[in-house]
């Protein structure tokens, strides 16, 4: 069981390190959404700290959701994932691997950047402490839930932004408590709260998501 | 071994087949034919689970397929239209991850065997994306050298290939078939498999 | 220099080996350059009195900005050059500039956020010439990104190449934006027409400081075609004996 | 020549609503987008209205972005393109009727959808005006240098993103006049100037635009 | 009218083939041979002006194809290994839109009667998506029913169509020789083309 989780993981992250060009490009994603709010809204320091939050929040979501249509789509183009389907294996622990091993590819290095980004909005140092791990905390919730949305928008032309319709509603509350946490921790009143209801989402996310995705990619398939 | 009873497939408004039904033993091969659009690949993806037939049943070893899921699937090795092959992976890398994600394990000497039958040695550490059409579909049939599952169901495996991979394929087909493997396939082209009892099933006709 | 000349040096047998010997020559000039600039720049400048000593940025920033830009516009002529007469060399340049513009694009940031800091007390400003330099550091990214996205070199040259010429646009505008817009960014203050509206002790060390840069850049960008010559060409038989005779 | 360009263009449209998900999905992104940053940022009246032009004209740009990368993928995996480029006709024009397809898909109703949206935040009517005027005015030019980006990096694995990361520096300038005239409006300066900019951005665009990314689809095809 | 002169292509860092030349006339067909991988697909969009050659020259009536652009390709029809149609339209749609934008008009009776002759009617509204293999591979080839223009270049027409279907396409390309065109083709399947004079390339021997 946990041999074949491992062993999808591996698999992916070395897709993954095929393309370096991925991974480096989700993060600049994040870099310049972070960096066109500003010009869209205007130079004040005073806004943009209280902007920071929601808008590091928001590029770490849009970034993730941009890396997901390709989460299953290769496989299923290739014909991988019929082979998948036709393994011994449970799907849905396959599923598992592969949001795991997408989390280690975008979320994980999303959180290791945010507090660069914070320091650009000049937000002090308990506050990029807590983004960090709200981002660290949020971000499996997020490839797990877009795990779904993948499967369901699988093969479907146009599926990217349909998959964006999906997947977005589902994310708002992950943004609410995150961008909560880093908020609450501005205005002094610790972010313990949005932290461990943020923890659940994830918990939730990571168990339960993969096997409804898993159920999606079948009916994707017939 | 492989029992299809009574088979049905309705594809939009049009009933491909009805009343399709065949048995098959050890060291027997189906051969599906058909004109194109005839209803071969929709049966061969019954045939795996892939999709459900309209009505009927099909049975491995006396039990309904969708009742064994796990059993079937690990008895069950599928080759489509499409290769299941990583165009960022090597040929070699392609061949030992598609095993280890079936289930199995392969050594590295096992994988450069089949990789010298199918005529990829020297290439084995390119990249699949700069491999030609033909090449591709080798890398992919590499998984049968040592596959050892007893059922095989291959959709126009010969597509692309030239004609010493044809031979070689035939050639394989039936070694499986020799070692008591069943097999169900398609192909348009004439080819003649060197072994076994050899059943026809014509669709559409 | 000839027409003959030019096309000699522009096949990488040739240039290799000059490049090698122009490497020394730029390093050498640049330690002068650097140290005269830095020497000027920190104990014979004058303290401003409006700034303080904090204007002493300027003989590195200056420099970094020019560079930048004027690196891209070398580049862009290189990926030009490519495309128009499909020589090998002409990629090979404009991915050895590539990285020294994009540092220099970064230095000029990062010196600019901390001059911005004491002069305008914000880090960053949202102006045109700011934006229009940050967009220039994202070009640079986006060729390398583009560059090494691309496994085969003869493609990703050209559709580098591509990207570079499209950018090129960008550079009048960094260079036009004070003129064209209010900003709050300093106007330009060296001019060929005018007489240089700062001291000319300043201007002397910014001058020097930028033509060490010069020196750097050339002798980087010399050292990384070198590099890429050896990687692309390493098949052909010139590559081999220069290999050969090396590892004897 | 004409009649090349509008057959372009007759025929993405009809592909185009062959699979209306795919416009109603660009149009929910960007409702969705302008509804995440209230979520993020908090609810003050002020701050958003303040916000309004920035949020609005951001989550057009990247609603059009995403959108983006279906412009030539579909027509090069089926080796349409390649039928294209070895067509008579010039492929720069084939190219310009592409563009003119995706905006009619994409900007055009983004600029019908824009008014109703600031009426959320609050932004008084000839604001409205002049943000449905300017998104009306800007979106040609994203979708021209957007054909650039997708042309560089058709057929590269994590093209989406890589395309991102080559074409938001350039949607910048956009951004900054579009936004700007909104914001101008608003102060009581008038968007003249700002939207002059825009205008000659989008004729820069649609006339250049399409002969650079003909140039990277036979590069891409080599 | 077609000539090839010391063709090199490189990929990666093997080279493929060198030395490569043919002159082909009004009336024969050239017929591509080679293992997989041999370089025929390579070769063929050469010809066809979407690669560059690493040395050596294409002539189209005696003038260098580069030069000639547009000219050429007004002459030129080529099929690939993919089916260039669009999964959403019909086959109808998909003959007509393909004609126009090659420049050419086509009539609806003409596109019906094209999609007759590959036993497509029935299904000229159906979505391509729902076609079999061989189905979309017959619309692809539909085009060349009311093709008139001199050159086709058709890598691998033969893969995935039934029996029936290739002794047509070999009918087909036969009449065009007729006509006085020009046929280069690569096949790994043994077919017959009913006439013209056939010149033999083969690759990579
Ligand atoms: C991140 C912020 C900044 C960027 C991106 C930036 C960019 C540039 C560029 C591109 C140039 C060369 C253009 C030209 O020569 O016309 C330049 C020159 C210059 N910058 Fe900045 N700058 C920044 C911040 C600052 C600050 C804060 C100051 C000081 C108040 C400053 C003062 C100057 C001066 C004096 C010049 C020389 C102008 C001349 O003599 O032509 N810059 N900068
Ligand atoms: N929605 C639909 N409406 C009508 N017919 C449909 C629909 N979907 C599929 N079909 C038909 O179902 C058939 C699918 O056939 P299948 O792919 O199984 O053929 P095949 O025998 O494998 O053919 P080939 O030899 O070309 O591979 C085709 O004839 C297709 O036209
Ligand atoms: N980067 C590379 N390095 C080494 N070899 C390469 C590279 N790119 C392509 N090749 C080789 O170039 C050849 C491409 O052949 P091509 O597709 O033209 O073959 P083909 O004759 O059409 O074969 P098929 O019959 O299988 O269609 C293959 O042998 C492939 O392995
Ligand atoms: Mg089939
Ligand atoms: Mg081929």
């Amino acid at each position: 069981m946990l041999q074949i989780v491992s062993y999808t993981i591996a698999r992916d992250l070395r897709l993954a390190l095929r393309r370096p060009a991925d991974l480096v490009s989700v993060l600049f994603f994040f870099i310049i959404v972070a960096s066109l709010f500003p010009l869209g809204v205007g130079p004040e320091a005073d806004l943009l700290r209280q902007l920071a939050p929601g808008v590091l929040w928001v590029g770490a979501l849009l970034a993730t959701m941009l890396s997901l249509p390709r989460l299953f789509a290769d496989d299923h183009r290739d014909g991988t994932l019929e082979q998948l389907a036709l393994s011994p294996n449970p799907l849905g622990l396959m599923v598992l691997g592969k949001v795991i091993a997408h989390w280690l590819v975008s979320g994980l290095p999303l959180a290791l950047l945010a507090p660069v980004l914070g320091l650009q909005f000049d937000l002090p140092a308990d506050a990029l402490w807590v983004l960090t791990f709200s981002i660290l905390l949020g971000t499996p919730a997020l490839s797990g839930i877009g795990a779904i949305g993948a499967g369901l928008t699988l093969g479907l032309r146009g599926g990217g932004v349909l998959l964006s319709l999906l997947v977005l509603p589902l994310y708002i509350p992950v943004l609410i408590f995150g961008a909560g946490a880093v908020d609450a921790t501005v205005s002094g009143l610790g972010p313990g709260a949005h932290l461990s209801l943020l923890a659940a989402l994830t918990i939730g996310g990571v168990a339960f998501a993969p096997w409804a995705a898993a159920a999606a990619l079948k009916i994707a398939l017939e | 071994m492989l029992e299809a009873e009574n088979l049905e497939c309705i594809r939009g408004e049009r009933r491909l087949f009805h009343g399709v039904g065949f048995r098959l033993e050890a060291g027997e091969l189906l051969f599906l034919q058909g004109r194109n659009g005839a209803g071969k690949t929709s049966l061969l993806r019954m045939l795996c689970g892939l999709s459900l037939p309209e009505s009927g049943e099909i049975r491995w070893k006396g039990e309904p397929i969708r009742k064994l899921s796990d059993d079937f699937r690990s008895d069950l090795c599928y080759l489509g239209h499409l290769n299941a092959i990583k165009e960022e992976l090597t040929p070699l890398e392609n061949l030992l991850s598609s095993a280890r994600l079936a289930g199995e394990t392969l050594s590295d000497d096992d994988a450069l065997d089949a990789l010298e039958q199918v005529g990829l040695l020297g290439r084995e550490d390119l990249a699949c994306r700069y491999l030609s059409q033909g090449q591709k579909r080798r890398v992919a049939l590499a998984r049968l050298v040592p596959e050892r599952r007893p059922l095989w169901i291959l959709d126009e495996p010969f597509v692309a290939l030239d004609v010493n991979a044809v031979a070689w394929l035939a050639g394989l087909i039936g070694a499986h078939l020799q070692r008591g493997g069943l097999a169900v396939m398609t192909t348009h082209q004439p080819v003649d498999i060197p072994a076994g009892q050899i059943r026809e099933l014509r669709l559409g006709a | 220099m000839s027409m003959i000349n030019w096309f000699k040096f522009s096949a990488p047998s040739t240039f290799y080996p000059l490049a090698g010997r122009l490497i020394p020559v730029f390093w050498a000039l640049f330690a002068i350059l650097a140290l005269a600039g830095l020497w000027v720049g920190f104990f014979v400048a004058p303290t401003d009195f409006q700034q303080g000593e904090g204007y002493r940025i300027i003989f590195i920033h200056v420099g970094a900005s020019w560079m930048s830009m004027f690196t891209y516009l070398v580049m862009a002529f290189w990926a030009g050059m490519g495309l128009a007469f499909n020589t090998r060399l002409s990629g090979m340049m404009a991915s050895a500039l590539a990285p020294t513009g994009a540092l220099f694009a970064f230095i000029s940031l990062w010196t600019g956020a901390l001059w911005g800091k004491p002069m305008w007390g914000a880090w960053w400003v949202w102006d045109a010439r700011l934006t229009s330099e940050l967009i220039l550091l994202f070009l640079y990214i986006g060729f390398i990104a583009l560059t090494h996205a691309i496994d085969d070199t003869r493609r990703a040259d050209k559709a580098g190449a591509i990207l570079a010429l499209v950018g090129v646009v960008n550079v009048p505008i960094i260079y036009f934006s004070v003129k064209w817009w209010n900003t709050l960014h300093q106007g330009a203050s060296v001019s060929l027409t005018k007489a240089p509206a700062m001291a000319s002790i300043m201007l002397w060390g910014m001058l020097l400081c930028a033509l060490a840069m010069w020196m750097y850049s050339l002798a980087v960008a010399l050292m990384r075609v070198r590099v890429i010559i050896l990687e692309r060409e390493r098949h052909t038989d010139w590559v081999k004996e220069l290999l050969a005779k090396r590892s004897q």
